[in-house]
């Protein structure tokens, strides 16, 4: 699988019909629709952005504290701030036609036909070149249950998202299940493109002195380098169990943290709250994962991909 | 506020000096050319951590001259602690200048300053504006104790008039800085203030009562520090966030909010126009 | 509730018929049998020990690395080496009578018979004045899966212990689930008379240098205080799901990292990897307690215990 | 190796003094007399992490004279990127002493001392308590290159023979320390070496070949340091974990074996008990 290296390694990947120039975006939530970090990096010299989630109806999103510092950690409890789908396409969308990278729409949902619905109006926009579905919300119709942490209901949402478009659709999966591998076996039979591995761990921080959750929210979801172990295990699991390409995600500062992705099978990485620590982060891993290229005499990402999990199945990325 | 044009960047700085103002209150002086040059008074960075693994820390710019910025560092937690800790020569790389700063102009040529706590950071730079701007500046300022009173004596070498207030009554009056009596005497054209929520919040009211235009910096967990994370929201007046209108013309509760980014439409907000 | 305080708070609890002098025990695979941390703390001033967990058969245990530090964490993958059931009587058991705290057996199997196996010998004697259940071992019987993340197979370890003994039974749960809750109902259901609450998080960490996972396991068990969050969030889903004791635990260090684990629910707290930051841990952690029910002048556990958790079930612990 | 008769405690130490030994090695002198007075050759102690949130770092003990002990590091990480940092007067606490040391007696007058990288910290005391028996000593000391050698002069100066070796020949030998010619034909009485794993391997086959006793000091990824966790571990041959005894009885492959801790049955394990 080594070959010669030409002057310059290829970094530049596909996922499904979409075709990234770097392995590194912004991820959902942590990354404004990219704007908000122009000024840090080059918006040319990253992978693409996904825009924070959007829902069928506007959403005020949780009080304050939305946001608690733990050890190597970040707990979030945002509540899905967003205008709704209808004044997001008036005001919003048009502004992403700019954008010099990928821009990937992120789909939240409460039930099935949400997802059908705000998917089917957001991506018949050109300015939008994919769609991840964010499917760990509660699912009111069914106790609070996540549609991330029950195949079935992965499956369902995943299925009527696809009914909707034809343009790339990844579906994001939640690290709060025991078998991460059976959901993404349904979720790639359901018709997804690819799977970002993983969204946030559920978690709480107390305050001891006001005797209550620090949240407004009282529970939120843990990022950052605190959950990364977690994260690659997940993408270890799920490049074992299905062929569609992974976007790894969990506590990538680094391209040595990206690469213990891409080395368990993910073909590229979401970077949030690395953003928070460096806001060049993505810039600066993605020079570094060239940099680990040229050192090993590969040319592409294809030769690093699953190469440290002898079970991954095999899933070229480059174009 | 409306924004102001700064473009923001990541600056290499190294520690010029440090001093201990106070038990656990720290001042670094940092080398940092452009961020001196470009910072207007209540606009912040974020502190990039030196070993990574944690979020930056929002600081306000406590002072700028020539090619120095300096921070005033409170300990609370990790992150202040290990700013804190360094020391002469280290380096520290800060994104900014961030967010929105005072409206000086709004301000008047009478203003009253109120700080609590290290909310005096984010006061100097514009005490200094003011000054050359020929206003007249009181500024009142509260904190725990005696000790944790810092550079108040900064603030009278520039000519201000000093009130100070302690919790425990060990420097100046016994209790809240919003107690001050002649906060609710002395005539302001302006009011500008920067501390916890609480005392902000008795900002708000005394400047309501007094019918006192008031710009309030707040502070809240951050993030990102640039508008990216939606982590760091305040409520404000629906209509406010569009057109800004004093004073308000319906009543508080019927009124309609919007979730605002105090990094990015603040730190600095009409007292007027939260819908706390 | 506020009642005057005394001269001194008590800090004693009881869980069952057992009674711990403090709310703070070595963790189980941590602490060794307590002997190791002697030079660094008075054993009479911790409420106890969990020893490491003993299988039926010996077991040698994994290759190495068994240990990869992560951020604010660590990754572990002993392999439950043990010298099994019967050299652990003979060899082992007489001398943790000289212990001045409580003895607390944890018992790992494979099967149902397994935990019903080493809990009536071990129960039996003297020595151990109660019995942790380990249930987060594959199951050989049901395709990996592990006791603890199926009710079902919980419930039955539960059972099986709980018939071959009287003494306190603690079975520990968990945190790689979606429902921990349903867990933990099912286990008192089955006749726990406490839960310790949590485990660690499943987690891998890859040496890109290598290309191979660093652990000689691959994957195990992240601990410390980057999975706080999750372990506080799943105490305070567990007060409110079952009225019997919890024991929390992950990521302790200090008192008010304890404390975050009793506001939400947890009657005692186990200290695992915060003995490796310092050993000191365990009475640092219960003095700070005091000193915080003194200031809030509060005089018992009780007074704290679920404090922060308006949902709590009322378990009374104070003795 | 026997356990040694020692009783660890936390040390509360203060830095007095810092030296950048070569570019990322940093040797850290400590005020700790008791520590010092305590400590034997191949001793080790845990370095609490400052601010917590890390496991303590294991790190043999350097030098040891009156009130005080000496750590090297190098910095391949972020604690010992933390404790390199450290400035004179810093706090740092410590426990130990912990582990059984060297065998001084086994080692006889003539002694080969194999060091290396880091291996080097372990073995400087040992240098000193052989010159202070009498024992001739020589040092096969290797490293990256002539920047990493660290102190061999240090080792001269207490009258050891040194003879060094570098991965890219900038300095001694070009290649590994074990690859030393004069190793295959010196006449020794004993061998005591510290350094990567790799390394001792090559160490315990020169040993076998050269029906030499060799004493070798492991390094693993610790946790707890003091026997407690059980993730230090070497397979041990099961005879000699009751009974050493040279050579060994049977051939390798068919004795069983145990895992021993390397933090508490060593870090220093005769290389003929132990079945890699
Ligand atoms: C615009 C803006 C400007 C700011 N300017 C400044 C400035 O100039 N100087 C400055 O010092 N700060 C300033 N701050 C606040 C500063 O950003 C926070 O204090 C800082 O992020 C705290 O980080 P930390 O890791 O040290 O503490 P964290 O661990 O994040 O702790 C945060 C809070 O948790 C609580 N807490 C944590 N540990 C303990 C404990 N052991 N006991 C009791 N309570 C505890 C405290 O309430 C503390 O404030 C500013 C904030 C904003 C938003
Ligand atoms: C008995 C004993 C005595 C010891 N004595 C000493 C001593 O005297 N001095 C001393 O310096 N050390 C000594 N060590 C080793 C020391 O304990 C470890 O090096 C230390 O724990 C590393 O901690 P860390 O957090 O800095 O690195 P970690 O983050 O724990 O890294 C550990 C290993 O991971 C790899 N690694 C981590 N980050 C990178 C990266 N960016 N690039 C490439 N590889 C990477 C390296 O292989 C590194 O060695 C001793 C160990 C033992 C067991
Ligand atoms: C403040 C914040 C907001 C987030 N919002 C969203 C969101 O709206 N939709 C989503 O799918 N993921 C969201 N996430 C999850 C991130 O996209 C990412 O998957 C996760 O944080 C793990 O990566 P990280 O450790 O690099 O942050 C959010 C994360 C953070 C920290
Ligand atoms: C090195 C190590 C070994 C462990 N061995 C066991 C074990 O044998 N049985 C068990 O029930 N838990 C075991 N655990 C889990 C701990 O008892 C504890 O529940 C977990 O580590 C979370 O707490 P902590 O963050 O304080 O370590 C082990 C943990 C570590 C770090
Ligand atoms: S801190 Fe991220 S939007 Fe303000
Ligand atoms: S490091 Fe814990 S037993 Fe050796």
């Amino acid at each position: 699988m080594v070959r010669l290296a030409p002057s310059e390694p290829d970094l530049s990947i596909r996922i499904g019909t979409l075709r990234l120039a770097f392995p590194t975006l912004g991820a959902s939530g942590c990354y404004g629709s990219g704007a908000e970090y122009a000024p840090f990096v080059d918006l040319a010299h990253i992978g693409g952005v996904v825009l924070k989630s959007v829902t069928r109806e506007p959403r005020l999103g949780n009080g304050t504290p939305r946001l608690v510092p733990t050890p190597s950690g970040l707990l979030n409890a945002i509540g899905l701030q967003n205008p709704g789908i209808d004044a997001y396409l008036r005001n919003d969308v048009a502004k992403f036609a700019a954008r010099p990278c990928a821009v990937i729409g992120s789909v939240a949902g409460f039930s099935v036909d949400d997802y059908a619905y705000v998917t089917d109006r957001l991506a018949a926009r050109d300015e939008i070149d994919a769609i991840e579905l964010n499917i760990s919300c509660p699912n009111v119709g069914s106790e609070g249950e996540t549609f991330a942490c029950d195949p079935r209901l992965a499956g369902a949402a995943t299925r009527a998202a696809r009914a909707a478009t034809r343009k790339p659709l990844i579906v994001k999966l939640s690290p709060n299940v025991t078998d991460i591998a059976s959901i993404a076996r349904e979720v790639e039979g359901a018709g997804a493109d690819a799977l970002a591995v993983v969204n946030t761990v559920r978690g709480m921080s107390i305050d001891v002195d006001r005797l209550e959750p620090r949240l407004g929210n009282e529970s939120g979801g843990l990022s950052g380098p605190a959950i990364r172990p977690i994260a690659v295990l997940a993408v270890w699991e799920v490049a074992r169990a299905v062929a569609i390409p992974i976007i790894g995600q969990g506590g990538i500062e680094t391209a040595r943290d990206a690469l213990e992705f891409i080395l368990a099978g993910a073909s590229a990485v979401c970077i949030g709250t690395g953003n928070f620590t460096d806001p060049r982060a993505p810039v600066r891993v993605a020079d570094g994962i060239r940099e680990y290229l040229i050192a090993r005499k590969w040319v592409s990402l294809d030769d690093a991909v699953g190469r440290a999990n002898p079970g991954a199945r095999l899933r070229p990325v480059a174009p | 506020m409306p924004v102001l044009e700064t473009s923001p960047s990541v600056h290499a700085t190294s520690v010029t000096d440090r001093r201990e103002a106070a038990p656990g209150v720290v001042i670094l002086g940092l080398d940092a050319p452009a961020l001196a040059a470009a910072v207007r008074p209540g606009q912040f960075v974020m502190a990039l951590p030196v070993g990574g693994e944690r979020v930056a820390t929002a600081l306000a710019i406590y002072e700028a001259s020539g090619r120095r910025v300096s921070l005033m560092l409170v300990v609370v937690g990790h992150r202040t602690a290990e700013l804190a800790a360094l020391t002469v020569g280290a380096r520290l790389e800060v994104a900014g200048p961030l967010g929105n700063g005072f409206e000086l102009d709004a301000l008047g040529a009478e203003v009253a300053l109120l700080a609590g706590g290290v909310g005096i950071a984010s006061l100097y730079l514009l005490a200094e504006a003011l000054r050359a701007s020929g206003a007249r500046t009181s500024l009142y300022y509260g904190a725990r104790d005696a000790d944790a009173l810092v550079d108040a004596e900064r603030f009278e070498a520039l000519g201000a008039r000093v009130v100070l207030a302690t919790d425990d009554g060990s420097r100046g009056l016994r209790g809240f800085v919003t107690d001050i009596p002649e906060l609710s005497t002395k005539t302001f054209e302006g009011i500008a203030a920067c501390g916890p929520s609480s005392m902000l919040r008795a900002v708000a009211r005394l400047a309501e009562r007094r019918e006192i235009r008031a710009q309030l910096s707040l502070e809240e967990t951050f993030a990102c520090g640039v508008g990216a994370c939606w982590g760091c929201v305040v409520p404000l007046d629906r209509a406010s966030a569009q057109a800004p209108a004093f004073p308000p013309a319906s009543p508080r509760e019927e009124r309609a909010y919007v979730h605002a980014r105090i990094c990015t439409e603040g730190p600095v907000f009409w007292a007027h126009e939260l819908r706390w």
